[in-house]
C-alpha cells in the first residue's frame, strides 16, 4: 500500500511545484497547497502505517490491547496542517494586497526589485 | 434565496456549534478532539454568522476584537506553563488538582489550561482572518 | 536550570503579547520593545556565562526525559549566537525608537519583531528536530510579515519571492524531517545522532542529509538558493533589513552547522565536500552580484550571500580550526552587517535615497557618520585589525592547512572584490561631492537626536573594533565552541543523560 | 616597542581632538610622537649597532598563535629612524602646508595612523603582525591618496592603490602563512635562522613568487608599477612621506627581510634582479619624457625601487651593503624634493610643471637652496651622500657590463630629474604670469634637514656606514658585515664612470625638450601598458559580474523557483547515484481497495487542479485533495487528524473564495516548451521524493518513543488521547510554537489588509 501512497506524495509533490511555476498568483498559492498535504502524507506514510485504531485508551483500561497507529506523527502533522493553514491564510492577504497594489497576478510582472 | 436559507440555518446552528465547541475542547484529553478542533468549531459558527448577514454583523455579536482573543489565548498558553516552576519542575511541567465539587469531581491539570488557550488562540486567529479577508471589497 | 533556557523564548512571547494588547499605544510599544530586547540579552548572557565553561545546558520541556519530550539544550555556540541576537534585537531596537514609524508601529511592528527573536532564539535552543522545525515556522512567519508590512510595493514584490522561496524550503526540511522520523524513530537530534551513528540505513542518510542541506541552504541564502534575498532585504524599512541581515540567514547556517556536526557526519567525503563546494559559489556569486549593483542596500544584501559563503567554507573544511573562524566570522558577521544596514538606513533618512548616483558629500558633511560606516565597511572587507580580519585569517589558514587550494584562493579574491564594493559605496556616497548641493538633511532631527539615534550605530562599531584588537578572548570562546562540535559525544550525553 | 606604537596610533586618534584645540600648532604637538620614537631608537642604537637585537613580545590572539612580537635589529633600526625622523618633519611640514585647510585634523590623523602602521612593518617580528601592519599601511595610504576626495580622478588613483597594493597583500598572505607552516613558526627570527631547511622545501617556489608579489606590489615593481606616478594625486606630504621614504620601501624591507630565510637561490637572484633592473631602466626611462613635478619624482622614485630590489637580487655582500646604502640616500634626496616640490607649486599658487617655471631664486631662495643639496645629491654630484652611495653601488656591481651600463643610463636620468627639480625651477628667466612667495617657516624644517643631511651624510658617511648602513646590511646578509665608507675614495675606475654618468646626465638635462617631444610621440603606446590592462581587467570583471548577476536574479519568481528545484533534484539524485541505489527489506502492507480508491481520488484531484482554468475549480478540486486526506487518516486510526484536515479544508475553501473573489481569471499562460520544460521537472521532482519515501520504507521505524507515550499517556499524562497529550503535554512547546504562528500570521494578515501606505492607522 505505502508504494502507492509514495506515488500519490510524488504526485502531490510535482503538481504543486508546477502549480508554483505558473504565472498566476492564484496557482502558486494552490501549488503550495498541494506541496504542504505532500509534506504531510509523507509524514504519515513514512512514519509507518500501523493498521490499528485510533491511539485512544478506552476508558477504564491502562492499556492498548492491541498496537494502535503511532500518535507521534500524527502530533506532528496536526501541527504541520494548522501552520500551513495559518500561512496560507497570511499568504492569501498579501497575494490579495499585491494584486490591489500592483493591478496584476502576473508573477512575471513582479520583477521591479530586482536589478 | 440561499441567503434566506443560510441566515435560518445559522439560527439554529449557532448556539449549538458554540456549546459543541467547549464540549470537544473539554474531553480532547481522553477522546478526539482538544483545543484546536474545538477552537475552529467556534469559531466556525461565527464564520457561519458572517457569511450569512456580513462582517460587521459578526463582529458586533462577538464583541471583542478576535486579535484580542487571540492574544488572550497565547497569554493563558503562556502562563499555564509557569505553575510547574512552582513545583520545582520544569517549564510546562504538567500539575494536576483534583478539584471536588459538589455533585461531581474534576480532574483539572496545566495541561488543560493550556488546550484552553489553544483554544482560544485559534478561535480568535480564525475570526480575525476571515473578518479582514471578508471586509476587503 | 529549569527556565533558564526557556527564557530567550518565553521573554519575546511575553513582550509581545503585552505589546499585542496595548498595540493603540505606539510609544509604550516602542519601550516595551526596548525593555524585553534587553531582557532577552541578560537571558542570553546568563545562559553564556553558564555554557562558559563548557556544560551544556538542557532543559527538558515539561519535565519529560529526552527523547521523549522536547529538550531544549545550551551549548556554547547555541549561547553565542544567543547573545548575539540580544545583541542586534537592543541595537535594532533603539533604532526603531527613532525610525519606525506610527502606523508599523500600531500594526504590530514590536510583537512581530518581538516574536520573530522568539522563533530565532527558539532555532538556537532547539534540540529537536520538529520543534526546530517550529521555530523555523514561527521566524519565517514573523519575517514574512515584518517585511511586507506597510505594504508599499517593492516590499510585496519582495515578499511574494520571500515567501514562496522560503516555504518551498520549509516544505523540504520538513519533508527531511518526515523521512527522519520514518528512519530513526525520534525526532531528538541527540538520539537521531546515535540512531544514525550505528548505521545500518547508509545511503538514505545521504540523502535525507541532502534534503536538509536544501531546506537549510534556502534559508542561508547559498548558491544556487538566494535569490529571495536579494529580491527582498531592500525593500523594507531599515531597521527590519537589519535585523534580517544580522540574524535571520544566520539561522540558516546555524541549522547547517547543528545537524552537520552532530547528526550528518557519517559520510562527510561527500556531504561536506558539496558544502565546501556550495561555500566557495556562494561567495563569489555573491560577491560578483554586489560588484553589479549601485545601490547601497543591494550591495549589501548581495554581500551577505558571499559572507555566508565563508561561514559555510568552515563547516565545509570540517575541522577544529575551521569551524571555530566559522563561529568567529559568524560573531563578526552579525555585528558588522546589522550595523551596516543601520548606517545604510541612517543615510537613507539623510538623503532619503540608497542610490549611490544620488548620494554624495557625506565625508564632508557628516565625519562621525563616516566613521561609523568606514568602522564596519572596512572590517566587513577584512582589514586589520578589525573582526573581518581575523575572521578570514582564520578560515584562509584553516583552509590552507586542510590543502583545500581552490577554496581559498575563491576566499582571497573574494576579499578583494568585497574590499572594491565597499569602497565603492565608500566612494560615491562619502568622497564624491553630492550630485545636487541643495538636499543636505532630511532627516528631521535635531542634532542632539541624530547624536542618540547614531548610539546603536556607535555601540555595535565599537564592538567590532574591541572583536578585533581583543581577538584573543573572542576567539578562545570560538575554538572552544568548535570543540564542542567536533565532539557531539559531549552534547549527546548531555542530553540523553549518559546513555 | 608595543608601547611607542600605541602612542602613535593614540596620536592619530587624537590628532582631530589637538587640531581642534590648537589649529596652529596641531602638526608640531603630533610630531612629539614620532620624536619620540626616534630619540628612543637613538638611545637603543648603540646596542643594535653591534649586534644585539631589542626584542619583546606580548600575547595577543593565542590560539591563533599570533603574539605581539617585536623585534628591533640592524635593517628595522634604519628604516625606523627613517620613519619616524621624516614621519616628524612631514607631520610640522603638514601644518603649514595645510594651513587653515577644514580637514587638516583628518590629514593629520590618518598620516600619524600611517606612520605608526609603518613602525609596526618595520618592527614586527611576527609575520601575521607584519602582514597586519603592512594592510594598515595600504588602507591609510588609499584615504591619503583620496584625501581630495572631490576629484574623480583622485578617488580613482586611490581604488587602483588600494587594489593593487591588497591583491598582493592577499598573495602575500598566502605566501607568508606558507612560509610559517614550512618553518613551524610565526616568529621571523625563528624563520630566518631556517634558511637551508625553507630553499630545499618544495612549497619554496610557490612561497618566494607569493612574497614576491606581495612585494613587488607594495614597491611599485614592474609590471606593478603604474599605480605609484598615479598615486601622486595625493597631498605632497603625503608623496613625500609615503611615495618615496616609506610605504613603497615596504616590499624592500619585506624582500630584505627574509633574505636569509629565502634568498641566496638561483630562482630569487634570477627574479629579482631581472624584475628590479626591468623597473629600474624602465622607470628611468618613463621619468625622462615627464614634466609634472611630482611625476618626474615618481618615475626615479619607481626606478629607484628597482634598482634596490636589483641591488638584493644580486645578493654579493658589497650589493647588500650598496643598497642599505641607497636606501638611506634615496630617502633623504628624494623626501627634501618632493616638499620642495609640494612648496613650489603651493607658493606658486599650483603650479605644477618645470616648463612653466623659471626664475624663482629671487622669490624662494630658501627653497632654492634646499632644493639644489637634494637635487645635487639626487643626481650623484660629489660632495653629497648620493655620490658616495653611488660610488659604493658602483663598487659593489664590480666589472658587469650589462649592470654598469644599465646604471650609467639610469643615473644619466637622475641627473636629469635632480636638476630639473632641484635646479630648473629656480633659473632662468621668470614666467609673467608666475607669482611666488617664500616657504612659511613650518614647511621649512623638512626640506632644510633633509638638504643639510645628504650633505652631512656624506662628510659623516664613515660613522653613519658603521652605525647604520653596517647594520642593515649585516641584517640582510645574516652574518656580520663591517662598511666602511669614503667621501673620497681616490681614483678609481668607479669614479671615472660615476664622472661619465654625471656628464651623461647633464647633456641630457640640456637635451629635455627632446625626450618630452619623444614622450609625447610614444604616448598612444601607454594603452598597450599595465595601467591599461589594470583598468581593462577591472572592466571586465564588472561586466562579468553584471552578466552573471541578470543571468541568475532575472527578477522572475518562477526562474528562481525552476532552479531551486532543479538543484534540489540534482543534489537528491547525486546522493541516491553516491549511495548506490536502495538496500535492504521494504516494509509494504498489504493493498487495501478503500486506500486505492482514495488514492486514485487524490491523484484525479490533483491533476485536476493543475489543469483548472478556473479558479474556482481549482480551488474545489484543492478541496477535494484536503478532504481525501481526512478519508485516510480516518483509514488509518488519526480521528483527531481527520477532524481537523476536515474543518481546516472547509475553512480554507472559504478563504480562498473571499479573497480568489477580488483576483482575474487566469489569464496568464506559457508557451507549450515552457510548460514541457516545467512538466520535466515537476516530474523529475514528483520521481525523487516517491524514492525518497519508498527508501525510507526500507527501513524499520524504531517504536521505542511512540511506545513510551503509549504506555504512558494514561498514568502519567492523565489522558487516555494520545495524540492530544501530545500536542498539549510531551510536546507541548510545538504547539506553544505554533499557536503563536497563528497569533501574528492573523494580525499579519490584518495589517496587510488595513495598513495602506499613506492612509490613516487605525488598528
Amino acid at each position: 500500500m505505502e508504494a502507492v501512497l509514495a506515488m500519490v506524495i510524488g504526485t502531490l509533490y510535482g503538481g504543486g511545484l508546477y502549480l508554483m511555476m505558473r504565472r498566476n498568483l492564484v496557482q502558486l498559492i494552490i501549488g503550495l497547497g498541494l506541496l504542504s498535504h505532500g509534506a504531510n502524507l509523507l509524514i504519515f506514510t513514512a512514519g509507518g502505517l500501523r493498521r490499528g485504531g485510533a491511539p485512544i485508551l478506552a476508558e477504564g483500561e491502562t492499556h492498548f490491547a492491541a498496537a494502535p497507529s503511532d500518535p507521534l506523527p500524527q502530533a506532528l502533522i496536526l501541527t504541520a496542517i494548522v501552520i500551513s493553514f495559518a500561512v496560507t491564510a497570511f499568504a492569501l492577504a498579501l497575494f490579495l494586497r499585491t494584486y490591489q497594489t500592483t493591478g496584476t497576478d502576473d508573477v512575471n510582472a513582479l520583477k521591479e526589485t530586482d536589478p | 434565496m440561499t441567503s434566506i436559507i443560510l441566515r435560518t440555518a445559522t439560527r439554529y446552528m449557532f448556539p449549538p456549534l458554540l456549546v459543541f465547541s467547549v464540549y470537544v475542547l473539554m474531553r480532547g484529553h481522553n477522546y478526539p478532539g482538544g483545543g484546536f478542533v474545538g477552537g475552529l468549531f467556534a469559531g466556525s459558527a461565527f464564520v457561519l454568522h458572517a457569511l450569512a448577514y456580513d462582517v460587521a454583523s459578526a463582529r458586533r455579536l462577538l464583541r471583542l476584537d478576535p486579535r484580542d482573543i487571540a492574544t488572550g489565548g497565547l497569554a493563558i498558553a503562556l502562563l499555564s506553563g509557569l505553575p510547574g516552576l512552582l513545583d520545582g519542575g520544569a517549564f510546562m511541567h504538567g500539575i494536576w488538582w483534583d478539584l471536588h465539587l459538589p455533585g461531581f469531581e474534576l480532574h483539572l491539570g496545566t495541561p488543560m489550561i493550556f488546550d484552553i488557550g489553544v483554544y482560544f488562540a485559534v478561535f480568535g486567529v480564525l475570526l480575525a482572518l476571515v473578518f479582514a479577508l471578508g471586509e476587503e471589497g | 536550570m529549569t527556565l533558564l533556557p526557556a527564557l530567550p523564548i518565553l521573554l519575546p512571547l511575553a513582550g509581545a503579547i503585552a505589546c499585542m494588547l496595548l498595540r493603540r499605544h505606539g510609544a509604550l510599544q516602542r519601550g516595551l520593545n526596548i525593555l524585553f530586547s534587553v531582557l532577552i540579552l541578560g537571558a542570553a548572557v546568563a545562559l553564556l556565562a553558564a555554557a562558559r565553561d563548557g556544560s551544556i545546558l538542557v532543559l527538558q520541556a515539561g519535565g519529560w526525559p529526552a527523547p521523549f519530550g522536547i529538550s531544549l539544550v545550551v551549548d556554547l555556540l547555541s549561547a553565542i549566537m544567543l547573545v548575539l541576537g540580544g545583541l542586534m534585537a537592543v541595537a535594532v531596537s533603539v533604532y526603531a525608537w527613532f525610525d519606525m514609524d506610527e502606523g508599523r508601529m500600531r500594526f504590530g511592528f514590536a510583537p512581530l519583531f518581538l516574536i520573530m527573536l522568539m522563533g530565532v532564539n527558539g532555532a538556537f535552543v532547539a534540540g529537536d528536530l520538529f520543534n526546530l522545525y517550529v521555530w523555523f515556522e514561527v521566524l519565517l512567519t514573523a519575517s514574512f510579515i515584518l517585511l511586507a508590512l506597510g505594504g508599499e510595493r517593492p516590499q510585496l514584490e519582495g515578499s511574494i519571492k520571500y515567501v514562496a522561496l522560503n516555504l518551498l524550503s520549509s516544505a523540504m526540511f520538513l519533508a527531511g524531517v518526515g523521512i527522519l522520523y520514518g528512519m530513526a524513530g525520534t525526532l531528538n537530534m541527540a538520539q537521531l545522532a546515535v540512531a544514525i551513528g550505528q548505521g545500518g540505513q547508509g545511503g538514505l542518510v545521504t540523502m535525507v542529509a541532502v534534503m536538509f542541506m536544501m531546506g537549510f541552504g534556502i534559508k542561508a541564502g547559498m548558491f544556487p538558493l538566494f535569490f529571495w534575498l536579494p529580491a527582498s532585504y531592500p525593500t523594507p524599512p531599515a531597521a527590519v533589513s537589519a535585523i534580517f541581515s544580522g540574524l535571520l540567514t544566520k539561522v540558516g547556517v546555524y541549522a547547517l552547522i547543528r545537524v552537520f556536526t552532530l547528526v550528518f557526519c557519517g559520510d562527510t567525503a561527500f556531504t561536506h565536500l558539496l558544502i565546501l563546494a556550495g561555500a566557495g559559489l556562494t561567495m563569489l556569486s555573491g560577491v560578483l552580484g554586489a560588484a553589479s549593483q549601485h545601490e547601497i542596500r543591494r550591495i549589501l544584501s548581495f554581500h551577505i550571500v558571499s559572507q555566508i559563503g565563508y561561514m559555510v567554507m568552515g563547516l565545509g573544511l570540517f575541522t577544529a580550526l575551521a569551524l571555530a573562524g566559522t563561529v568567529f566570522y559568524l560573531i563578526h558577521h552579525i555585528v558588522v552587517k546589522t550595523n551596516l544596514f543601520l548606517v545604510a538606513g541612517a543615510i537613507h533618512r539623510l538623503k532619503g535615497s540608497y542610490d549611490l548616483d544620488e548620494l554624495g558629500g557625506l565625508y564632508r558633511e557628516r565625519p562621525y557618520l563616516s566613521i561609523l560606516f568606514m568602522v564596519p565597511a572596512m572590517s566587513l572587507a577584512g582589514v586589520p585589525p578589525l573582526s573581518g580580519f581575523f575572521a578570514k585569517l582564520v578560515l584562509i589558514l584553516a583552509g590552507l592547512r586542510a590543502g583545500a587550494w581552490v577554496v581559498v584562493s575563491v576566499a582571497l579574491v573574494v576579499s578583494l572584490l568585497t574590499l572594491y564594493s565597499m569602497t565603492k559605496i565608500w566612494a560615491n556616497a562619502f568622497w564624491a561631492p553630492a550630485p545636487e548641493p541643495a538636499a543636505s538633511d532630511r532627516s528631521g532631527m535635531d542634532r542632539a537626536t541624530w547624536r542618540r539615534f547614531l548610539l546603536p550605530m556607535a555601540a555595535l562599531a565599537a564592538l567590532t573594533v574591541c572583536f578585533g584588537l581583543f581577538a584573543g578572548p573572542v576567539f578562545g570562546l570560538a575554538q572552544d565552541a568548535a570543540a564542542q562540535l567536533m565532539d557531539p559525544a559531549g552534547y549527546i550525553r548531555a542530553v540523553l543523560g549518559g546513555q | 616597542m608595543l608601547v611607542l606604537l600605541t602612542i602613535c596610533f593614540a596620536a592619530a586618534l587624537l590628532a582631530p581632538l589637538v587640531h581642534r584645540a590648537f589649529p596652529r600648532r596641531a602638526g608640531t604637538l603630533l610630531a612629539a610622537a614620532p620624536l619620540a620614537v626616534f630619540a628612543w631608537l637613538g638611545a637603543a642604537l648603540p646596542e643594535v649597532m653591534h649586534g644585539h637585537p631589542r626584542v619583546e613580545a606580548a600575547p595577543w590572539v593565542e590560539g591563533l598563535g599570533l603574539e605581539a612580537a617585536f623585534r628591533l635589529d640592524g635593517l628595522s633600526m634604519l628604516f625606523a629612524l627613517l620613519i619616524s625622523g621624516i614621519g616628524a618633519l612631514v607631520l610640522l611640514y603638514t601644518q603649514g602646508y595645510f594651513k587653515n585647510h577644514p580637514q587638516q585634523g583628518r590629514f593629520l590623523m590618518v598620516i600619524t595612523a600611517f606612520m605608526a602602521s609603518m613602525l609596526g612593518v618595520v618592527l614586527a617580528d611576527h609575520l601575521l603582525l607584519l602582514f597586519i601592519f603592512w594592510e594598515l599601511t595600504s588602507f591609510t595610504s588609499y584615504l591619503l591618496i583620496g584625501f581630495n576626495h572631490e576629484r574623480a580622478e583622485a578617488r580613482q588613483a586611490a581604488l587602483q592603490s588600494l587594489l593593487v597594493t591588497v591583491l598582493g597583500g592577499l598573495f602575500l598572505l598566502a605566501g607568508l602563512i606558507l612560509l610559517a607552516q614550512v618553518a613551524g613558526t610565526w616568529r621571523l627570527s625563528g624563520i630566518l635562522g631556517q634558511g637551508d631547511a625553507l630553499r630545499e622545501h618544495a612549497l619554496y617556489l610557490p612561497i618566494l613568487a607569493l612574497v614576491c608579489i606581495g612585494a613587488f606590489t607594495k614597491s611599485a615593481q614592474f609590471p606593478f608599477h603604474f599605480w605609484l606616478p598615479n598615486a601622486m594625486q595625493a597631498p605632497t606630504p603625503a608623496s613625500a612621506y609615503l611615495h618615496s621614504s616609506t610605504m613603497v620601501k615596504a616590499g624592500v624591507y619585506l624582500l630584505a627581510r627574509l633574505h636569509p630565510a629565502l634568498g641566496g637561490t638561483e630562482a630569487w637572484s634570477t627574479l629579482l634582479t631581472a624584475v628590479g633592473a626591468t623597473t629600474f631602466l624602465a622607470g628611468a626611462l618613463l621619468a625622462l619624457g615627464q614634466h609634472v613635478l611630482k611625476r618626474l619624482l615618481a618615475y626615479t622614485t619607481v626606478s629607484a625601487l628597482g634598482a634596490m630590489v636589483m641591488l638584493l637580487g644580486i645578493g654579493t655582500t658589497d650589493t647588500l651593503k650598496a643598497m642599505a646604502g641607497f636606501i638611506l640616500a634615496h630617502a633623504f634626496y628624494k623626501a627634501a624634493l618632493f616638499l620642495v616640490a609640494g612648496g613650489i607649486t603651493h607658493e606658486t599658487g599650483g603650479e605644477t610643471s618645470v616648463d612653466q617655471l623659471g626664475g624663482l631664486r629671487r622669490a624662494m631662495p630658501f627653497t632654492f637652496a634646499c632644493a639644489l643639496l637634494a637635487g645635487l645629491s639626487m643626481g650623484g654630484f660629489p660632495p653629497f651622500f648620493g655620490f658616495v652611495a653611488k660610488e659604493n653601488w658602483l663598487h659593489a656591481i664590480g666589472r658587469h657590463p650589462g649592470l654598469v651600463a644599465a646604471t650609467m643610463a639610469g643615473g644619466a636620468a637622475y641627473v636629469l630629474v635632480g636638476l630639473s627639480v632641484g635646479l630648473k625651477p629656480f633659473i632662468g628667466r621668470r614666467p609673467e604670469h608666475l607669482h611666488a612667495h617664500e616657504i612659511p617657516w613650518s614647511m621649512r624644517a623638512g626640506p632644510l634637514v633633509l638638504g643639510l643631511g645628504s650633505l652631512a651624510l656624506a662628510f659623516a658617511c664613515g660613522p653613519a656606514g658603521h652605525a647604520l648602513i653596517g647594520p642593515a646590511a649585516s641584517a640582510v646578509a645574516g652574518e656580520t658585515l663591517p662598511v666602511h665608507l669614503h667621501l673620497w675614495a681616490g681614483f678609481n675606475p668607479c669614479l671615472a664612470i660615476s664622472l661619465a654618468t654625471l656628464v651623461l646626465g647633464i647633456g641630457c638635462y640640456a637635451a629635455r625638450p627632446l625626450f618630452g617631444r619623444a614622450a609625447g610621440r610614444l604616448a598612444p603606446l601607454v594603452r598597450l601598458g599595465p595601467d591599461a590592462a589594470y583598468r581593462g581587467l577591472l572592466a571586465t570583471t564588472l561586466r562579468f559580474a553584471g552578466w552573471q548577476t541578470r543571468m541568475l536574479q532575472t527578477g522572475i519568481l518562477r526562474d528562481y523557483i525552476r532552479i531551486t528545484v532543479l538543484t534540489a533534484v540534482a543534489l537528491v539524485g547525486a546522493a541516491f547515484l553516491h549511495a548506490g541505489g536502495i538496500r535492504g527489506e521494504a516494509r509494504l502492507s498489504p493493498l487495501s481497495l478503500r486506500i486505492g480508491l482514495v488514492s486514485v481520488l487524490m491523484v484525479l484531484a490533483t491533476f485536476t487542479t493543475i489543469l483548472a482554468k478556473s479558479r474556482l475549480r481549482s480551488i474545489m478540486s484543492l478541496g477535494v485533495v484536503g478532504y481525501s486526506m481526512a478519508l485516510l487518516f480516518t483509514f488509518h486510526g488519526a480521528p483527531d487528524l481527520a477532524m481537523t484536515q476536515l474543518v481546516i479544508e472547509t475553512l480554507t475553501v472559504i478563504l480562498m473564495a473571499l479573497a480568489f473573489h477580488h483576483l482575474p481569471v487566469f489569464k496568464h499562460g506559457s508557451p507549450a516548451r515552457m510548460r514541457a520544460i516545467d512538466a520535466a521537472i515537476a516530474i523529475g521532482v514528483g520521481a525523487a521524493v516517491t524514492v525518497l519515501v519508498l527508501a525510507a520504507l526500507h527501513v524499520q521505524t524504531p517504536t521505542e518513543v511512540s511506545d513510551y507515550y503509549l504506555d504512558h499517556s494514561q498514568a502519567l499524562a492523565h489522558g487516555r488521547n494520545v495524540v492530544n497529550v501530545i500536542i498539549v503535554d510531551f510536546r507541548g512547546l510545538d504547539t506553544l510554537g505554533e499557536i503563536t504562528v497563528m497569533a501574528i500570521a492573523a494580525i499579519g494578515a490584518y495589517a496587510l489588509l488595513k495598513l495602506r501606505p499613506g492612509k490613516g492607522d487605525t488598528p
